[in-house]
């Protein structure tokens, strides 16, 4: 086999005397995509950007040899070294909505990187720019090139960046994080421009948290954590069989095709980040399976939900006839891409938002349109998880603050009683008590998500609306939350509304799955069969996206 | 769009509605204060107006009537477009100020153009120079916010013309004579767009759009220029209506200082001669332009920022 | 009617004074010396550049201050002018005589003058002038007092003018001096108060070319001028003015002014600040003009109407506790003379009385004690019955220069030491006269320009007390004494000059010895010029510097 | 702020170890509280004492800033001219914030009409060249150190009024306050608990970036020869009156006119690092 596009050995990276990269030894041959599978932390991206020199600032990178088509990168002069970028290797972020320009047309930056990078004239370049962008299958690429990040589908734009990666016709292509920002159904169609470009002869050297989709394409997956490669092997070989315990841990948290619960997490001395998040144990062992019992009382019920908002001129359809119900025990999944009317339902459950027609009840009782005052009384039955959870805590106040207050909720309680409940409640949701005194800023994602949960059981609630409640988290640490969420269910006969786009944490988590496009339920039924057979074309698109 | 036509309406209205309340504080403001306007109108100091005189001149400005009559019949004329008789220099409102906006406009687009030239150069140059470059530049910009019109005028001016004598200390006529006063107005204002550049600039190298650029080989200054720059500039350029109002007010001072044309100068002495009909007049102008100006700026956004589509309020 | 006998016509006094340049050397006391041997040369436009407020209206009948008076020297011409030793000579009378009652004179007039629109000067310019002054449209104020007493104006013949008058007025001539009365164009008087303002026509050495309000006036040469003032000679085959041009600038900060002057923008400044004065001293490219004003000198004025100035003893204990002449000597750096008079030190009959104005501070504390301010409160400050002695002082920012505000405050710290609270209030022009229609002053400076020694009598005269309906009235001490009011009239009516000295001086003194006043300085009036301007000199009437025989050395 | 450095390290300073400006900042400030309070301990002097032959004495030992026209020290001028200045200062910056924040909360928090209102009078405001809101405002009420403090809150409250609004707006609707209603809270509640003190610490930081420039609105008031009234020893008042003498005595100028510059500054920079501090907080 030739000479390899990319050469590394003994890769060492560190900031300030911390060390984030210890000894990474890869290569990347012409035609062959090496993924690198890793969690936030990892030192995966930043042995990758240090191909490029672009580690970051006061980063010290050393490696017995890190070649790019035989030519050494490592103290390369910054001319020689701009010429490489971009020229010999490209690269693809994650999220193009931030990763291009946001302020100028994509056309713009494909045609930056030709001008850098071939001695093509300006009509040449306009030319190429729009090939290009054909190339990476966008359609009416004139439109296109002369769009901003802000007016393209999360798609266009990712593809965009790829077309603006590949222009300088790399050898390799560093892809990090290439899908994460995307709804399932979109990522297959970028993995399968990576792979055709694989097939053209282009190395690529693709980054990602997400073992699902680094399947389809890499045909050899590293696997890391704490800056050491730890297990190495093709996907068939890490998946099926993998050796290392972390690599163990990895795949067993992967929710998809899992049965409803199974324990996801491992145990915690084998969890790489996130050590201090994990209080439970025995992991791997299927949990006994909730007992399916339709006398389960209703506790949630929606009716032909509508609402509509104005935007200037035009008309959104949030939400369009939605109807469902919730049951104790009993978790909703509710999936679509972004922008179907997701959130806007869980609003309108949380009574936040009034529907424009139809109803909501709460244990038979109206719930939402009513008056605010009305609804107060019966707040503490319905508790929210938010996507964001930092952004739900008011930055000025301390867990303890935070749920004190949502205790409390107006009501004066004895100091000393609150302090005790609170402890209580951080132990539910398996955090040291101590985290009370802290800042939700300071805390993990995974914690803060805790606590977020936490707040959510304050006031013993019966119903309970998930929005995102992972999506933001690693795969280890989604595998804990929902562990938690699982459990707190059963313990408390909760009713959830599951909120995601992750088609693998829906079928996990739920027993029956809707799925919502344009505000409209298009498809609804038991997870275990919803996607056997989809009616709908959008629920076809989202099966075939999450089959293996 | 119906929504694009309400919302110039509102706009339109709130233009309307700002002239006439100006006009009106203007008005009663300056009817409040101690002294004759008569006996401004009577020529100042070391002159003292007989009996008859002032009697004429009340009667000649309508100083004898009622204010509320006053008043309406200001307003009255200035429906009709008349800005009324400037009692200081006996001469129509409307002339008085045709002859010094321009000067003042001059002066405040250059200072404010010079102003942005200033800024930009210098977060260029110490986004450039790494860390002592950026502290100096910081610091520089915190100095220069911090510096009084009147003060920094006389040390350009004895820095310029006394001791280097390559500009003229006074205004004189021609583009030479703008410079100083502009340079004057620019500095302090350079300050403040910098110093709000900076904060977003810091933000807009995070982002990863940068490090795309990076990754495709720009250098640091294409990106500066391309990328960062324009990012930077976005929140400063919303500034820049109130930093026109800012350079009015500057005006008042440097013109004084430079003996330069201008309304600023005619509005202290107006002020001072409680020259009623002057000052509103002159308050108008400024709050028309204002108003312009803070439109201009909304679209100058639309441009250095696309994504501002939404039908604005 | 009684038919007047006139007395035989004095001789005119045609004085051949100095030239012009001459004149220039003794009264600019920087004049660097061998300038008199240089040639004039003809040409060149000169800037001037004047610390004063820009003039509202360039014709010094209406309203009539002293920026207006600067600037208007330079085109418009008076009847008669004064020369260096203060005696009348003829301008645009050439001779003129006073009836023994006094009621009536007669002037003759130049035939050889037209008006630079062209109009003939003659009797009936003047009797338009002067109806045009004392008419309440023209809204004179300076002019109008000094024309006060002209009931009737009659064209005799073409060239021969009579005043009649409502009382004797010696100071006629004095008044007519003053170029708040200068004559203008009767053709151009009719046009609307908007164009004379911006455009006066005169006979001067120069026109009005045209205003850019705030920036500039350019003034062009007159070609056919043909009367300059009898105490000038031109040399022979010269034509004046020299000059081509002027352009008259405003530049009101002192700094930036001085700076033009430095970097040759301009060549002449006016309202010089003492210490640039001092360093222009050594500047051989620039040289100083000092032109102290005619009328009442540079005074602080006690107001003698209320508490507690209407005790005599407070105001001489005030006199006694501060020591201006030792701020004066600081601030001014010795360009400022002290004056111990009313008057200014150009009017012959001014009175000074240095010993009335010494230190003295015990004199002052037993004073105060005497009149009963014997406590002093936990600040120091004299009380009496509960009340402190306190002085409002209110300043106008607009007359008083950096300099004497400065002197001001520290008058303050010496009465402060005396026991007196002194108050400055510094205010802008309208709140300044504001200020002193409420009678809401202790203390005040007002400066007050007028040709000869009358000025005692508009200040001073228990008349000026009652204010004009804009509340202003000149007599700022609040005197009210009979017999000076007796003094000023008979003086102001007597024609015998003798006479008319000594009831002055009778008069200055009841003024000085009652403490109404603490005399400062003459009205400073320093210019500073480039060395290649020659033959610039002030005006024996008002110093207003004139540019008639002033030239560029190239 | 200049202990900033280029990508991220501002970020990262953001933990609450001050950077070398702002602890020099702090400095300024300490001694500029001192010389408020106990000038007396930094200058024992008489600022008052007139010494006529010692006027315009440059820097020397006996007088380290020199002296002015009337051979006041300039340096005891200075230092007991703190307590003046930053009294008017904070004065200013606190009526004209007060007032913004009334206007802010009304249009931010009150309905749209109420919100409409309030934008255009304050866009009124606005409209107005400040430098003539407090020329009107003081020659209504006169000259004087109060009413140009005054003067200056009025005129500088429009551009606070407009940040406070924005702010107020974005706390309205941030998720926390959401958080808060799922939580079944009030509005007034959520107002007093959540919004206020959100915005007050933006308040904050507007009031020290505001001092410095009060101080100088007010320097310039006293160079038009409205500002504070003689002989007090306000920075402002020293640096328009030595201006005069600037050709031939720079110190008179100079060192008022550093002491107000040093005040801004530093309060910027403090300001800032507050700025920063909170940003990263939220």
């Amino acid at each position: 086999m030739s000479e390899p596009v990319l050469r590394i050995r003994d890769l060492a990276v560190s900031f300030g005397g911390r060390r984030v990269v210890d000894g990474v030894s890869l290569e990347v041959a012409a035609g062959e995509c090496v993924a690198i599978v890793g969690e936030s932390g990892s030192g995966k991206s930043v042995s990758a950007r240090s191909v490029l020199g672009l580690a970051g600032e006061g980063a010290r990178v050393t490696a017995t040899e890190l070649t790019v088509a035989g030519e050494p990168v490592l103290g390369l002069p910054g001319r020689r070294l701009r010429r490489l970028r971009g020229g010999t290797v490209g690269f693809i972020a994650q999220d193009a909505l931030v990763s291009l320009d946001p302020l100028r047309p994509v056309g713009r930056e494909i045609g930056d990187t030709l001008a850098l990078h071939t001695d093509l004239g300006a009509a040449a370049r306009r030319e190429r720019t729009l090939e290009l962008l054909r190339r990476v299958g966008l359609d009416d690429p004139e439109l296109r090139a002369r769009q901003r990040p802000g007016q393209l589908s999360g798609g266009q734009r990712q593809r965009a960046l790829i077309a603006a990666g590949i222009a300088g016709e790399p050898r390799l292509v560093i892809a990090d994080e290439p899908t994460t920002a995307l709804d399932q159904p979109v990522q297959a169609g970028v993995l399968r421009l990576l792979g055709e470009l694989r097939d053209e002869g282009t190395g690529v050297l693709l980054i990602s948290h997400d073992l699902s989709v680094v399947r389809g394409v890499a045909d050899r997956v590293l696997v890391m954590t704490d800056g050491v490669l730890v297990e190495e092997g093709t996907p068939a070989e890490v998946f099926e069989h993998p050796h290392h315990p972390y690599t163990k841990a990895l795949v067993a948290a992967v929710p998809a095709g899992r049965p409803r619960g199974t324990r996801l997490s491992a145990p915690p001395t084998d969890s790489a980040a996130e050590r201090r998040d994990d209080r439970s144990s025995g992991a791997g062992t299927p949990t006994t399976p909730t007992l399916d019992d339709p006398a389960t009382g209703v506790l949630m019920e929606v009716h032909g939900v509508r609402r509509v908002f104005h935007v200037g001129a035009r008309d959104i359809v949030a939400a369009d006839d939605v109807s469902f119900t919730l049951r104790a025990r009993r978790t909703l999944g509710l999936v679509g891409e972004s922008g179907s009317g997701k959130s806007t339902t869980a609003r309108i459950l949380l009574g936040l938002e009034p529907p424009d027609a139809g109803a909501v009840t709460l244990l038979g009782e109206p719930w939402s349109p009513l008056p605010e005052k009305a609804r107060r009384t019966r707040r503490p039955l319905v508790g929210a998880v938010f996507q964001d959870a930092l952004s739900s805590f008011d930055p000025r106040w301390t867990v303890g603050a935070v749920l004190a207050d949502a205790l409390t909720r107006g009501r004066t309680v004895r100091p000393g009683r609150v302090r005790r409940e609170i402890t209580e409640l951080l132990g539910t949701v398996g955090l040291d008590p101590d985290v009370a005194d802290r800042r939700p800023l300071h805390l993990s994602g995974g914690q803060r998500q805790r606590v977020s949960i936490a707040r959510a059981l304050t006031g013993d609630p019966r119903v309970l609306v998930l929005d995102e409640p992972v999506s933001a988290l690693d795969v280890s640490v989604q595998a804990q939350v929902l562990d938690l969420l699982d459990r707190l269910q059963r313990e408390r006969d909760l009713a959830y509304l599951l909120i995601t786009h992750d088609l693998g944490v829906a079928l996990h988590m739920s027993d029956e799955i809707a799925v919502l496009q344009e505000g409209r339920i298009v498809e609804r039924g038991p997870a275990s069969s919803v996607f056997a057979d989809p009616q709908h074309p959008y629920a076809r698109r989202l099966r075939d996206a999450v089959r293996p | 769009m119906p929504g694009t036509r309400r919302w110039l309406l509102l706009r339109a209205g709130g233009v309307l509605f700002v002239l006439w309340a100006s006009a009106t504080i203007t008005f009663f403001a300056l009817r409040l204060v101690p002294g004759d306007p008569a006996e401004a109108i009577l020529g100042g100091p070391g002159s003292q107006a007989g009996p008859e005189a002032l009697e004429q001149v009340r009667r000649e400005y309508g100083l004898d009537r009622p204010l509320a009559v006053q008043y309406l019949t200001y307003l009255g004329r200035l429906v009709s477009g008349d800005l009324g008789q400037s009692y200081s220099l006996h001469k129509p409102v409307a002339t008085a100020i045709g002859e010094q906006l321009g000067a003042t406009l001059t002066l405040a687009v250059c200072a404010l153009a010079l102003a942005w030239v200033l800024a930009c150069a210098l977060a260029a140059w110490s986004v450039r120079g790494g860390r002592v470059a950026w502290a100096i530049g910081s610091g520089l910009e915190l100095v220069a916010a911090a510096v009084p019109h009147f003060w920094l005028a006389t040390v350009l001016i004895l820095l310029f013309s006394t001791t280097l004598g390559i500009l003229p200390p006074v205004s004189v006529p021609g583009p030479l004579g703008v410079v100083l006063p502009a340079l004057t107005l620019a500095v302090p204002l350079a300050g403040f767009l910098g110093q709000v550049m900076r904060e977003s600039l810091l933000t807009a190298m995070e982002s990863p759009f940068v490090t795309t650029a990076r990754a495709r080989g720009e250098s640091e200054v294409r990106i500066f220029w391309r990328h960062t720059l324009r990012h930077a500039a976005i929140p400063a350029v919303g500034l820049s209506g109130w930093a026109f109002g800012s350079l009015i007010s500057g005006a008042v001072v440097v013109e004084a200082v430079f003996a330069r044309q201008g309304l600023g100068r005619s509005l202290l002495s107006a002020v001072q001669l409680r020259d009623v009909t002057l000052v509103t007049g002159i308050v108008l102008v400024v709050a028309l332009a204002y108003t312009v100006m803070t439109l201009v700026t909304d679209v100058a956004d639309r441009l250095v920022d696309p994504r501002t589509r939404a039908v604005a309020r | 009617m009684p038919s007047r006998r006139f007395t035989r016509p004095r001789a005119a006094a045609v004085v051949v004074a100095a030239a012009a340049l001459l004149l220039a050397a003794c009264t600019s006391g920087g004049t660097s010396p061998g300038q008199e041997s240089a040639e004039p040369v003809a040409g060149g436009t000169l800037t001037y550049a004047s610390g004063d407020a820009e003039p509202s209206c360039l014709d010094p009948h209406v309203g009539g201050n002293y920026p207006q008076a600067l600037i208007a020297t330079q085109y418009l011409e008076s009847l008669v002018s004064l020369d260096e030793d203060g005696e009348v000579v003829p301008w645009l009378a050439t001779e003129w005589s006073e009836s023994d009652d006094g009621m009536a004179w007669e002037f003759r007039l130049r035939d050889d003058v037209t008006f630079t629109d062209g109009t003939p000067f003659d009797a009936e310019a003047v009797a338009a002038n002067i109806a045009h002054v004392q008419d309440p449209a023209t809204a004179s104020s300076t002019g109008y007092l000094a024309l006060a007493k002209i009931q009737e104006v009659v064209a005799v013949e073409d060239h021969l003018v009579r005043l009649e008058l409502s009382a004797p007025d010696s100071a006629l001539l004095e008044s007519l001096s003053q170029v708040w009365v200068a004559m203008e164009s009767p053709k151009a008087l009719e046009r609307s108060q908007e164009e004379n303002c911006a455009a006066p026509v005169g006979t001067g050495p120069f026109v009005v070319d045209r205003w850019d309000r705030q920036e500039s006036v350019t003034l062009v040469r007159n070609d056919g001028y043909t009367s300059p003032p009898a105490d000038v000679e031109v040399p022979e085959g010269a034509t004046l003015p020299y000059l081509d041009g002027i352009v008259w600038r405003f530049i009101p900060d002192s700094a930036s002014r001085y700076a033009a002057l430095q970097s040759g923008e301009v060549q002449v400044i006016d309202n010089a600040q003492p210490d640039t004065i001092v360093s222009a001293g050594d500047d051989q490219a620039i040289v100083e003009l000092d032109a102290p004003r005619p009328g009442a000198s540079n005074r602080i004025e006690l107001n003698s109407g209320k508490a507690p100035f209407d005790d005599e003893r407070v105001r001489e204990a005030f006199i006694r506790s501060v020591d201006v002449e030792a701020g004066i000597e600081s601030l001014f750096f010795g360009t400022a003379e002290r004056s111990y008079s009313p008057l200014s030190s150009v009017e012959p009959l001014g009175l000074s009385e240095p010993d009335l104005f010494t230190v003295d501070t015990d004199a002052a504390a037993r004073l105060l004690d005497e009149a009963g301010w014997t406590e002093r409160d936990d600040e120091g400050y004299r009380v009496k019955a509960g009340e402190r002695l306190t002085l409002d002082f209110p300043v106008s920012t607009n007359q008083s220069i950096p300099a004497e505000q400065s002197l001001f405050e520290q008058v303050q710290a010496d009465a402060k030491t005396a026991g007196f609270e002194v108050r400055l209030h510094p205010l802008d022009l309208s709140s300044w006269y504001g200020a002193l229609a409420e009678n809401d002053y202790d203390l005040v400076s007002a400066p007050y320009t007028k040709v000869g020694p009358d000025v005692l009598r508009i200040l001073y005269h228990s008349d000026s007390i009652t204010p004009a309906p804009s509340g202003y009235f000149a007599n700022l001490a609040q005197v009210d004494d009979p017999e000076l009011d007796d003094l000023l009239t008979r003086a102001a009516a007597t024609s015998r000059d003798d006479e008319r000295a000594s009831l002055y001086e009778q008069a200055q003194r009841i003024i000085l010895d009652g403490s109404y006043i603490l005399p400062l300085y003459d009205q400073q009036n320093h210019f500073l010029h480039s060395s290649s301007v020659h033959g610039l000199r002030a005006m024996p009437t008002v110093s207003t510097p004139t540019f008639a025989g002033a030239w560029l050395a190239s | 702020m200049s202990g900033v450095g280029r990508s991220g390290a501002g970020r990262r300073a953001a933990g609450f170890r001050p950077t070398v400006a702002e602890a020099l900042a702090g400095l300024v400030l300490v001694l500029l509280l001192v010389a408020a309070i106990w000038p007396g301990l930094l200058a024992p002097g008489d600022p008052l004492a007139v010494s006529r032959t010692e006027a315009f004495q440059p820097p020397s030992l006996a007088h380290v800033f020199g002296t002015d026209e009337s051979g006041r020290d300039i340096w005891t001028r200075v230092v007991h001219g703190a307590a003046e200045s930053l009294r008017i200062g904070a004065l200013a910056t606190a009526i004209g914030i007060g007032l913004a924040t009334v206007l802010g909360l009304l249009a931010g928090l009150g309905p749209r009409w109420l919100d409409f209102g309030t934008t255009r009078l304050v866009e009124v405001l606005f409209a107005f060249p400040g430098l003539l809101l407090a020329l009107l405002f003081i020659v209504v009420t006169g000259p004087g150190v109060l009413s140009s403090t005054i003067a200056v809150g009025l005129a500088t409250a429009p551009g606070y009024a407009r940040i406070i609004r924005s702010q107020v707006r974005r706390t309205a609707s941030a998720e926390f306050v959401e958080a808060a209603r799922v939580l079944g809270r009030g509005r007034v509640w959520i107002v007093t608990r959540h919004v206020l003190p959100n915005v007050t610490a933006a308040l904050f930081v507007l009031a020290t970036l505001g001092l410095g420039q009060a101080v100088i609105w007010v320097s310039s008031l006293s160079y038009l020869g409205l500002g504070a009234v003689p002989p007090a020893a306000e920075w402002g008042a020293m640096l328009a009156a030595g201006r005069t003498y600037i050709a031939s005595f720079w110190w008179m100028t100079f060192f008022p006119g550093l002491a107000i510059v040093a005040a801004a500054a530093a309060a910027t920079v403090l300001g800032r690092g507050i700025q920063k501090r909170n940003r990263s907080a939220s």
